[in-house]
């Protein structure tokens, strides 16, 4: 059974049914509740997250598993890896993704690495929950997409959902993971709407997911720009290229088969990341394929990503920091020397 | 009341009148981005300062262009009381080519570093390293200056708080920090997410002398901070101060604002509101009329006004602005 | 000294000889390694402990497997304290393949989560957090165990310090902080590097029970752990102790220590040392006699060179080994 | 006039010989000047870092200018941020690049972008220097080579050299760019010696130097990977294959030209980085050329890196999680399938 609800519903739904099957996982976070110790606070009038993802856990689950945290992220993330570490299945919420630079440790030295320092004798089984992405006017401590830095880190499993569907299953697959899992949620989504099944139900960590066949182009596309690619797709349908939309959901593992089967009929590939283009997800998928599919390729590999600057405040600049289909044509036509592409 | 009123000869009527015409100036321009916010012309988070007017402007009231300071996600108080343009701010809110920062970063990030304003700061706890380097740059100058961090009780928990203060305690920097005390970080109670009886209180870990003033008498923070910015400019070293205040609006526009009471709400628009009682305390004290502060009022109506038109008239980044002022200079074109 | 006599009965003979092992354990174990070390056989940054014995002693005699600790740089000592295998420490700081980690930590990462050891570590501040967070198990789980945080005077002015015990406080989590005050971080004095009086004094912030301890002095350390450890069991609430010490040798392996004076060190091998003052203690208050303690003094000299043969002796870890453990599971083999 | 010194003594010079000419440069961090404030310390008795590198400093420029900080990264990185935004040029040295997870807020959110989103109305001329690089038996948390999470940040410049007297002329160019710069510094390499000239000179940022020759096959190694990639190119002249070893110098920024232009010469590319392998500077180098160079190869893109793993304690470990001129080889065989390159 599914019904249309929205990404902050899909994500909602993961974490309370989790829960409710599982008492060690708890959930904590800055104003995850929300002024839930308030007395005078009637039901759903907590906050429930500062954009309301998680309104209602808190009367459900009670402040022993929906804990508001101290705006002090090292130690409520750093809390989370050692209860994780000694029985717990915390998931811990990072309100926005930019505020790594707060407790980055905790995630990179800690959570990723006691398991490999100790020799095995240890798992992480916690979740971090964050918010990223560029387009809600919200400046550049606030709009970044940074899963490439966690990408990198061995120890730490990223996930990028890029529609309410495949945020629930992941992020069900997330809690009930034994390893740390960074869990990626775009704030331009959230109130995206699609059908996602009623009840408990996973999709596996580290398989690609084809969003779009097409036979002469493949698009692998990261979190929402799955959604340009696939508007990207539409106007090429009219003039004949069928591209492939491919969404690798996680990037760590990264489904590298799926990438890589795609390339082999395609022999074509662009990647579409909004996140700036240096050390980033887009360069890690293009050496993939620049090592392992080369002969498959036709044409150079494109990239098309936010620009190497900070994503800026005004929306005439946001804007145009971000991908758009129109870009994608334009290095459509470049790669297939067809200046009409641009013109769709 | 005593010792308000020993400090009170320091307080010349025409430093009463700039102080009460920035809080006016803070007030309006505030009150005029929360009803534009509503009509969904200004995008983003906007956090507003309406109702902490006496800590920016007491404070910033000894300070000149050469003085740093720096702020919060709650910006515009601390722009204004340091003398920032409200037209370039207001353009800046509007992601004009005309603001501060030519649009680039909005209402979290309006900075003026002529002015000595080190820009809001969109990451809680973001000042305290950024004020204890504007210290040490000072002190190694020896040009007389302080630097101001403001920051709010919800950041009084992070971690960065106690390596600035410790570091502009160990060394001696000329270094004020001032708590912005509202009762909330977001919907959460300074109670619960705080372990000290008060952020005064934590001063204590740092040997400087912390003291907690009511943050909306603004003859109060006025004298602590007169205090505190003394014992900086004569190398005595930084001192902390809590000002309880109260935020009229929401965390940031959309906030529905369950968590408090209406009662403090009302008591907070009313009897405790620090331009109703600074504006009495001037007029009773004979520093200025009813009449010069009715005509600071149209005055500034009409300077928020101006801003606003000038804001709305701004035209928009052209998009060849969206990779400049990433660096100085970013490939060296010299040779070896 | 007084209130070392009144909780004096609660020391029995038999907790006393523990006691009495663990410290020569750790002497032991550290004066070996320290030697080894000098002969270019151990790699790596190696910290030691000796000299600090009565602090890991004094507070893990309190504790059993399912309390958990969080550890420092400088951790041979708290994992011998709470019980950790020689042999399988040795191994580790050798590299070995049978080490407690399978030689893939070595000496900065020593742990045994089976212990409730979790883990030496190499970033200074970070076992606040995670002291916490295990403090947070216990809680939730309500299975009446505690955490304790061991660390250092250059850590207490880590941001991690302040989150930590802020969290711990406001949740009421039954953890322990212990401060190793032992004069230095690195070659940085105490005085220099921090702002507070001492390190207890820090406790007002958080509104916990904080005082400040000979940490030469095993039973002082112990009765302060008693009260705290049972205050955190009670559910009353975390407590931080500041532990005077010394650390006899380097701040590493290959340190000149030129920074401290030759008649601090003198003073602390001789008169202040813990272990010749706690053997005095266990005599002369008939816990124990000069011969069981010799007995004591040859075991573990038996142990420690058993440690030193088994590690030797043991394998280096074989190649294949450098890609596993990093996940539990990393390819995910199910079908949607 | 040149002389032998080692890597560790070129950066002090530079240091030295800047602080000389500009008396807005400090340098602060642990240790840097080292129990400076003991009374009873005499002349060098001062650590000066926790690997001498900054021995001597103190007792020339004195204790304004040379200061020791609280372990606090957060703190006194923040301030030299602030510090470069108020009048000064401060070096801060963070003392392992491990270590950035507790100051990344301090380099990411506030250091890289003030300028912009001031509107270009700060600069920040602040220098970073950190220690990087396995090989030292230092585990987990002390071996990290993390210049890829930089390269990923606007707003950061990042310098790796690879010999002395490369760090010498780049950390001056550092400290005299109005921007801020991170310099990293392997740890192996301190008592590597080489000639480096006498007094003050700069090599400019974002030139990459062509280490060796060759017609045949372009390596790029970064930082002492330089040296293992040098020792490859000399057995594979054994076997008549010349390759041309680059040396970027800079990540960011980075030196494309001289990259690609080695491509078109050589149509192989092989990139040798120790660092973890995803979303790093060699996926960045291979996705660079497969978009601009891919007309230029021959042969897939191969990439030699440290796995995806912590980096072990254990020697045995250790030394197999490094690149090698064995693997070079290795890959060279495949690439030019010629198995016998192998057992050179
Ligand atoms: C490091 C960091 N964590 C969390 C946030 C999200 N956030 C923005 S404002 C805020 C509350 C701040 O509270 P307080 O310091 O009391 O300032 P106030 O809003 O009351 O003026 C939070 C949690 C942030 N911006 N930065
Ligand atoms: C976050 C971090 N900063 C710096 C270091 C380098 N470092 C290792 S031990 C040490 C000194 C620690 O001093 P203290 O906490 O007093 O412990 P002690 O060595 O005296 O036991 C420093 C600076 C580190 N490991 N981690
Ligand atoms: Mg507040
Ligand atoms: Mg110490």
């Amino acid at each position: 059974m599914t019904r249309e609800i929205s990404f902050a519903d899909a994500v909602n739904e993961a974490i309370s049914e989790t829960m409710r099957k599982d008492d060690d996982v708890i959930l904590l976070g800055e104003d995850v509740a929300g002024g839930a110790d308030v007395d005078h606070l009637q039901n759903d009038e907590a906050w429930g997250g500062v954009m309301g993802v998680t309104k209602g856990l808190i009367q459900e689950f009670g402040k022993n598993r929906v804990l508001d945290t101290p705006i002090a992220e090292a130690g409520y993330v750093g809390a989370a890896v050692s209860a994780a570490a000694t029985g717990m299945r915390p998931i811990a919420e990072l309100m926005f993704n930019d505020f790594i630079g707060s407790c980055l440790d905790e995630v990179m030295n800690q959570g990723a690495k006691l398991r490999y320092m100790f020799g095995g004798h240890a798992k992480i089984p916690l979740v971090i929950r964050t918010m990223h992405g560029a387009g809600f006017r919200a400046a550049a401590q606030h709009s970044q997409s940074l899963y490439g830095l966690f990408t990198a880190i061995p120890g730490v499993k990223v996930i990028v959902p890029s529609n309410p569907r495949d945020a629930k299953g992941l992020l069900i697959s997330a809690i009930e993971d034994d390893d740390m899992v960074v869990f990626f949620e775009d704030k331009t989504l959230y109130n995206v709407k699609a059908d996602v099944p009623e009840g408990y139900y996973t999709i596996p960590i580290g398989q690609a997911d084809i969003k779009r066949k097409g036979d002469d182009l493949t698009i692998v596309a990261i979190g929402k720009q799955v959604q340009i690619a696939l508007m990207a797709a539409e106007k090429l349908e009219q003039k004949g290229i069928q591209a492939e939309v491919v969404d690798p959901r996680s990037l760590s593992p990264l489904d590298e088969d799926t990438i890589l089967k795609s390339v082999q009929k395609t022999n074509h590939l662009i990647i579409v990341d909004e996140a700036n283009p240096r050390c980033n997800a887009a360069t890690d998928i293009s050496a993939l394929v620049a090592d392992k599919g080369f002969d498959f390729l036709d044409a150079p590999i494109k990239m098309v990503t936010g620009p190497h600057s900070p994503v800026p405040f005004s929306p005439s600049l946001e804007d145009v920091y971000l991908p758009s289909p129109e870009k994608i044509l334009a290095v459509v036509a470049e790669m297939i020397d067809d200046e009409s592409i641009v013109a769709i | 009341m005593r010792a308000s009123q020993v400090q009170q000869e320091s307080l010349t009527s025409e430093k009463a009148k700039w102080m009460y015409q920035k809080m006016v100036e803070i007030r309006q321009f505030e009150d005029q981005v929360h009803e534009t916010f509503s009509t969904g012309v200004i995008p983003g988070f906007v956090h507003l300062y309406a109702g902490e007017e006496a800590v920016a402007v007491g404070v910033c009231a000894h300070l000149d262009d050469k003085d740093f300071i720096t702020s919060t996600h709650r910006g515009h108080g601390h722009c204004i009381a340091k003398g920032c343009d409200l037209k370039g701010m207001m353009a800046e809110i509007y992601g004009k080519s005309t603001g501060l920062c030519k649009g680039k970063g909005g209402s979290m990030h309006i900075a003026d570093v002529s002015k000595g304003m080190l820009g809001a700061n969109g990451i809680v706890g973001g000042g305290f390293p950024l004020a204890t380097g504007a210290g040490l740059t000072a002190k190694l100058k020896k040009n007389g200056a302080v630097a101001v961090c403001f920051f709010g009780d919800g950041a009084n928990n992070h971690g960065t708080f106690h390596e600035g203060i410790n570091q502009a305690a160990i060394w001696n920097l000329p270094v004020i920090f001032v708590a912005e005390n509202n009762g909330y970080g977001e919907a959460t109670p300074f109670e619960y997410a705080s372990s000290c009886k008060s952020i005064a209180d934590r001063a204590t870990s740092y040997s400087i002398p912390g003291e907690t003033v009511d943050g909306k008498d603004t003859i109060a923070v006025y004298e602590a901070a007169q205090r505190a910015v003394e014992r900086a400019r004569n190398g005595e070293g930084p001192s902390l101060i809590e000002c309880k205040t109260y935020r009229n609006y929401g965390h940031f526009e959309g906030d529905a604002q369950t968590y408090k009471t209406s009662e403090e709400r009302d008591e907070h628009l009313t009897a405790l509101d620090a331009i109703i009682r600074f504006r009495e305390h001037l007029v009773a004290n004979e520093l200025s009329t009813e009449e010069e502060l009715h005509g600071i009022d149209e005055q500034v109506q009409e300077a928020v006004r101006d801003a606003v038109e000038f804001a709305e008239k701004s035209p928009l980044p052209e998009a060849d602005q969206l990779t400049t002022d990433v660096y100085v200079n970013y490939k060296s074109g010299e040779e070896e």
